[in-house]
């Protein structure tokens, strides 16, 4: 049997952000499903949208976000799978500083990984709501990833940075102790997850099944502290230089993983709730993030398969 | 190379006329010097004729613009019948500065010309031509020397040897022998002469050396400076082929005075 | 004989006919096409394959936008420059950093460039130093600008200087190798110290490798001011085109980049002004002043 | 006289100490140093600025490592890389980018050079284009590269070759315009067709120049290929790099960094040596053939 | 300018040498050519020597030797007490080439030397000598040209120009005048020899014409090529000042056909 050549396209280069997809082709979930999957790295969501718009990749792993601004835009392109089903971002503070909440950041700067990514969106809709204003209120200041923001907190330019889970932890275990001071109410604010085209659905609807099965299959594999050796050797397998120090791959990995475990998880692995849709789709359209509000937008993603994947 | 027989075979086309240029005038634009002003040429098929006059005279811009090279700002050159519009394949030219390719052995500069002509192959045909050239000058064993490792009378002399290689019917020879002691000159000026009767060349020499001028020449043009133009065309009518030890006769020595003389009239 | 024939034909009005036999380059047909209408027609064919590719539809519009819709914008992003709006001001800024950027990169290029030309210590020592950090991604480096330099213009135009420096290094040294031995003895004779043989014979003979290298940092600055800002803390055209990029907004993209690559043209076009005023001799030589 | 007597003293031993008079540039004392010192002198200076700046602490680890770390994670890599590790493949692909990027910057750049040094049409009408073009952040074209081209080593390629065209681009035609005036008269006379001028003097002439555009071009080359890993794809060097800055792992970002330099140096030394045989008239030239 | 003084100030330093040079030989690595071959020189203090031999046999070898820009394989230069181990500020040398700077105008060229050594300030006050030297060799008016645009032998002119305006000590000239005409040679000889006597300085010139050797110098040295050595000094017995007039003088004949067939020994 001959197995049919798929790639994956990640916004960064990173086995443990989108470990479901490593552990399956570790572990061969998906070569149990016919498929040979090849994982890609871009530089972030909306070169992941043009990848596949392209057809240089059939899934991808991009935030909702750029998912709507491309839907705006015409590019039929379908949020599939629900992965960080709690929220992946995360306003957070250097350890010794005194700010306690959100409102405490009133007149300060506040640091963004990228001009407008997912994570400004995700910043711009907790301030609002707390009714603080952009450049009343506080401003942000675009600085870059990693080390950019290590920079920018150690010479103090910024006083809170929104930044994705995994970047903050880096940070902490990187010797740079950061505070997370988002509200909880903003967990549903979810985060990257599987995308596809609209048109690979309607050509090809049993591979979106099979590449689904064999992600739930690999997620399920990941969530079982049994397994947690395995897991992190798949991991290894897959970006040798991410896993060669044990303890910082295996605690990046917990943080990465209890974000991906849903409240309600007898809806499956993969559930969209729509109530979380429309709450990102407002809140992007209040941030102008969105110029106008998408008219149809149930059909920025679908449940279609979560019942098939989950069997 | 019988001599005789090359004057014979040189007769019946004498009275033909190669080139042909009147009143030319040059200008410069930049600073309007006027380097020609109105000079009348003719030049007879296989004829030798010598250009002499003072340093700047514009004899250098005379023989550029009968090359081709440069536009004359008035007045016409024709060459063989056609108009002079560019350059032509016909003509041989050794400017003032003898412009070796340092990328070049002495040799492969020599048959630079043959190969841009007939391609690489015909190149290396003319190989023994070259070296014999070479012998000829005097710088056998220096075929295969980069030129950086010449002196500069050297350099002259392998310039000379490219512009003969090509063997062509009308020479422009801008000091083709400045670089080079007097019995190198002697030597290479009685084998020019040679040459040009073999192949009923017509040859056009620039010289500063009056001796020079008057044994090689069958019409020798004084010119004056400021603005460059033809005072006298002194006809030689010493018989050919002409002989070293003709320099010492009465007819040479006084046609060497009253060019001589001619020059003298004006001041430095 | 037939030769004066021909020429009494001619007359006083082949004069006319025969100053165009200066010497000059031959020119090909292409040559005579003039300027405006060869850029102008390259630009339509540019145009029409860039509208047939669009009109395909093999390529995805977030991707590359058609002609139309790019030409909207720079409508769009004209009435916002000219209005004075933000466009303007992030404009200015990128300037600014290009402006400091070249000017440091000439400075310090310039002056490493002598240090390679002029010393082996230079070209065999330092040299692999230079070529070893120029190969480096800047990119890495950005958080080191940032840390010591913070997020303003002043980190831009450290990575733009830091781009455009090495090809003004490598065109200043090639040129210090240019003058030929003659006219080097001659300095020799004359006594002149190293420091007047460099001056005043080894930098004039090399002024167009200096050039060349100077046209090179001149689109290298543009580059790096540009790259500078995608990294982080900009206000300029570069974070413009990002948070375009970043809404998919690909004719925004393209447009900006269009504006943007004015600024460069300009530049480029500045220094061969200047070029050509400097190295006035070359240029006689090449073109026969007639 | 006092000569004479100064004369005899040298005696014959005297030739041995005028031998040392031939010409040549006057060395500073600079120059005298073994290359080997001068190199490892200059090294440990950097290292100990690099020691105190780290040791002072103002700067955070995450942004610069000590040396002492980074020389650690040498090792580290150096035997991955001599294990034939993952890192050996990732270099392998690396250099395969540089190597393919270079052939075709090469060529396309010597070809648009020719275009643009030899006709006013490529100077007045193409070469604007280009320089536009190349003033054109890249990163912004990143993706219609992988559009096109995939995800594999060709989009890399394509970029890598992309920002080293330009470079040679700018030196072939700047030494098209080197040839002077008498050698041009000569070929006129000679007959030779705008080809043959072009072949047999203005590239021989212009090679210096050439060269300049390419050294420049061979360090932008690689570059180029790692920003074409950072942006999308690829399983070569940059994608390491963009892993452990990812990580903030330093050490490992400035050991990578390092072994790629290697990579750059190593190519810069080769068209160095090229060119040292290719214009060898040019060296004779300056070094006196003695 | 007194002659007669000019003999009497000469009289005191006569015997003191300046220039030595002893068993002198030079072979260029690459190809094993011997240019020189034991060369022995002695130069005294104002004293005027030519140096005569074919083209290729040394001569600007020789030249650049003593200039210390080429050293010897063997042998000991000594110049004024001290070896020379590089070049020196007192000599003023002339190139075969001109090799003016095209960046600069004529006058910016001529001052060059005064502009290197005292500086811009010291260049622009000889600017008023600049021009007086370039009047004395016909290129008045051709101050602010650059230099594409002047003739070959106004070139060369330039060039002497710009040797002479440090009034140096000893000069090295390699065929400074081979672009020249007959008779601004004839006056630029005579120039040298003005200036030469005034300023006391000892010329060494290379040069292909006998009779210019003659009528310049104190003593000819015949030099014979492969390898390149002096095979005579002749010892010029003519009284100075010379002038152009003794050329039609027995002596001065017989001193050229005596150098003419030392030269004429050899075969081309
Ligand atoms: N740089 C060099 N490398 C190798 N050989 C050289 C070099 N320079 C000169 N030669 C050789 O040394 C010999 C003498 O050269 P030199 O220039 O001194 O001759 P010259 O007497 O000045 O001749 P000319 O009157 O033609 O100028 C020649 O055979 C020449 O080929
Ligand atoms: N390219 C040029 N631009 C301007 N003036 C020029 C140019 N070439 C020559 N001239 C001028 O034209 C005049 C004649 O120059 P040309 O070179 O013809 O003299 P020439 O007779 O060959 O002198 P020489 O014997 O010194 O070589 C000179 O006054 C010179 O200054
Ligand atoms: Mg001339
Ligand atoms: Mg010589």
């Amino acid at each position: 049997q001959t197995l049919k050549d798929i790639t994956f396209v990640q916004p960064s280069p990173s086995s443990i952000n989108s470990f479901p997809i490593y552990v399956a082709i570790s572990e061969g979930f998906f070569k149990e499903e016919g498929l040979n999957v090849r994982v890609e790295s871009v530089n972030g969501s909306g070169p992941v949208i043009q990848a596949l718009a392209s057809g240089q990749a059939q899934f991808g792993r991009p935030g909702p976000g750029p998912v709507l601004n491309a839907r705006a835009r015409g590019v039929d392109v379908v949020f599939l799978y629900n992965m960080m089903v709690k929220s992946s971002f995360g306003i957070v503070v250097k350890d010794g500083d005194s700010f306690k909440s959100v409102p405490d950041l009133k007149g300060k700067v506040i640091g963004v990984g990228t001009a407008d990514g997912a994570e400004v969106s995700f910043a711009r809709g907790i301030l609002s709501s707390l009714g603080m204003q952009e450049n009343r209120d506080f401003t942000f200041l675009t600085v870059g990833d990693g080390g950019m923001a290590a920079a920018a907190f150690t010479r103090d330019d910024i006083s809170a940075y929104a930044a994705s889970t995994a970047d903050a932890a880096i940070l902490t275990y990187r010797g740079l102790k950061l505070r997370d001071i988002t509200p909880v109410e903003f967990l549903t604010y979810f985060g990257n997850g599987f995308a596809v085209m609209q048109s690979t659905i309607d050509k090809d609807p049993k591979l979106v099944e099979s590449f689904g099965r064999a992600v739930v299959r690999g997620q399920e594999f990941a969530a079982d502290p049994k397994n947690r050796d395995r897991v992190l050797a798949d991991l290894k397998a897959g970006m040798p230089q991410e896993n060669e120090d044990r303890d910082f791959a295996n605690a990046l990995f917990e943080q990465v993983l209890a974000k991906t475990i849903p409240l309600d998880a007898s809806k499956g692995w993969g559930y969209q709730d729509p109530a979380h849709w429309d709450r990102w789709h407002k809140s992007l359209v209040e941030t102008g993030s969105l110029k106008q509000p998408i008219p149809d937008l149930p059909k920025a993603y679908t449940n279609a398969f979560v019942e098939t994947w989950n069997k | 190379m019988n001599t005789a027989a090359a004057a014979l075979t040189k007769l019946p086309s004498h009275r033909d006329v190669v080139y042909e240029l009147r009143s030319v005038s040059k200008t410069f634009a930049l600073r309007r010097i006027q380097a020609l002003d109105k000079v009348d040429l003719r030049l007879e098929r296989g004829s030798f004729s010598s250009v002499i006059g003072s340093s700047g005279c514009g004899k250098s811009t005379l023989l550029k613009i009968m090359a081709g090279l440069q536009s004359p700002s008035s007045g016409s050159v024709v060459l063989a019948g056609t108009p002079v519009m560019g350059t032509r394949r016909d003509i041989g030219m050794m400017f003032q500065h003898a412009t070796l390719f340092p990328w070049r052995t002495t040799l492969e500069n020599i048959v630079l010309p043959i190969e841009i002509r007939d391609g690489k192959h015909a190149a290396r045909a003319k190989h023994e031509d070259a070296r014999r050239l070479l012998e000829l000058v005097g710088l056998k064993g220096f075929e295969n020397v980069y030129p950086n490792e010449l002196s500069g009378g050297m350099a002259q002399r392998a310039a000379i040897c490219r512009m003969l290689i090509t063997e062509p019917e009308v020479l422009l020879l801008d000091e083709p022998f400045s670089a080079l002691d007097e019995l190198s000159r002697d030597f290479m000026n009685m084998e020019l002469q040679r040459i040009c009767m073999a192949r009923e060349a017509t040859a056009f020499l620039v010289t500063h050396s009056i001796p020079e001028a008057v044994i090689l020449s069958d019409t020798v043009y004084v010119m004056r400076p400021r603005p460059g133009r033809v005072v006298e065309e002194v006809p030689i009518d010493l018989p050919r082929p002409r002989t070293l030890d003709m320099i010492t006769t009465p007819r040479f020595g006084a046609l060497v005075e009253h060019i001589r003389s001619r020059l003298d009239k004006e001041a430095l | 004989m037939s030769a004066t024939d021909l020429n009494d034909g001619l007359g006083e009005g082949s004069a006319s006919t025969i100053v165009d036999t200066v010497w000059t380059e031959e020119t090909s047909w292409l040559d005579r096409v003039p300027r405006a209408v060869s850029m102008l027609a390259l630009f339509l064919a540019f145009l029409a394959v860039w509208q047939v590719v669009t009109m395909l539809g093999i390529i995805s519009p977030i991707i590359m936008p058609t002609p139309a819709e790019v030409g909207r914008d720079l409508v769009t992003v004209a009435l916002n420059l000219l209005a004075g709006d933000y466009m303007l001001g992030a404009m200015w800024i990128t300037a600014k950093e290009v402006f400091f950027g070249f000017a440091i990169a000439i400075t310090v290029g310039f002056s490493l460039g002598v240090l390679v030309g002029e010393t082996s210590f230079g070209e065999r020592a330092v040299m692999p130093y230079l070529v070893a950090i120029d190969t480096m991604p800047k990119i890495a480096f950005a958080p080191l600008f940032v840390a010591w330099l913070g997020f303003d213009i002043a980190s831009k135009v450290a990575l733009a200087a830091f781009i455009a420096t090495f090809p003004i290094i490598v065109g200043t040294a090639a040129g210090l190798h240019a003058a030929d031995t003659n006219a080097r003895m001659l300095f020799k004779t004359m006594g002149a110290s190293r420091w007047q043989t460099l001056v005043k014979l080894k930098l004039p003979t090399g002024l167009p490798h200096f050039f060349t290298g100077l046209k090179i940092g001149s689109v290298g600055v543009m580059a790096g001011a540009i790259t500078g800002e995608f990294l982080g803390g900009g206000k300029g055209f570069g974070e413009l085109i990002r948070v375009a990029a970043s809404m998919l907004d690909t004719p925004r993209v393209f447009s900006l980049i269009l504006y943007l690559s004015l600024i460069g043209l300009a530049l480029f076009a500045f220094v061969n002004w200047v070029q050509r005023h400097f190295v006035f001799w070359h240029k006689a030589r090449v073109a026969q002043s007639d």
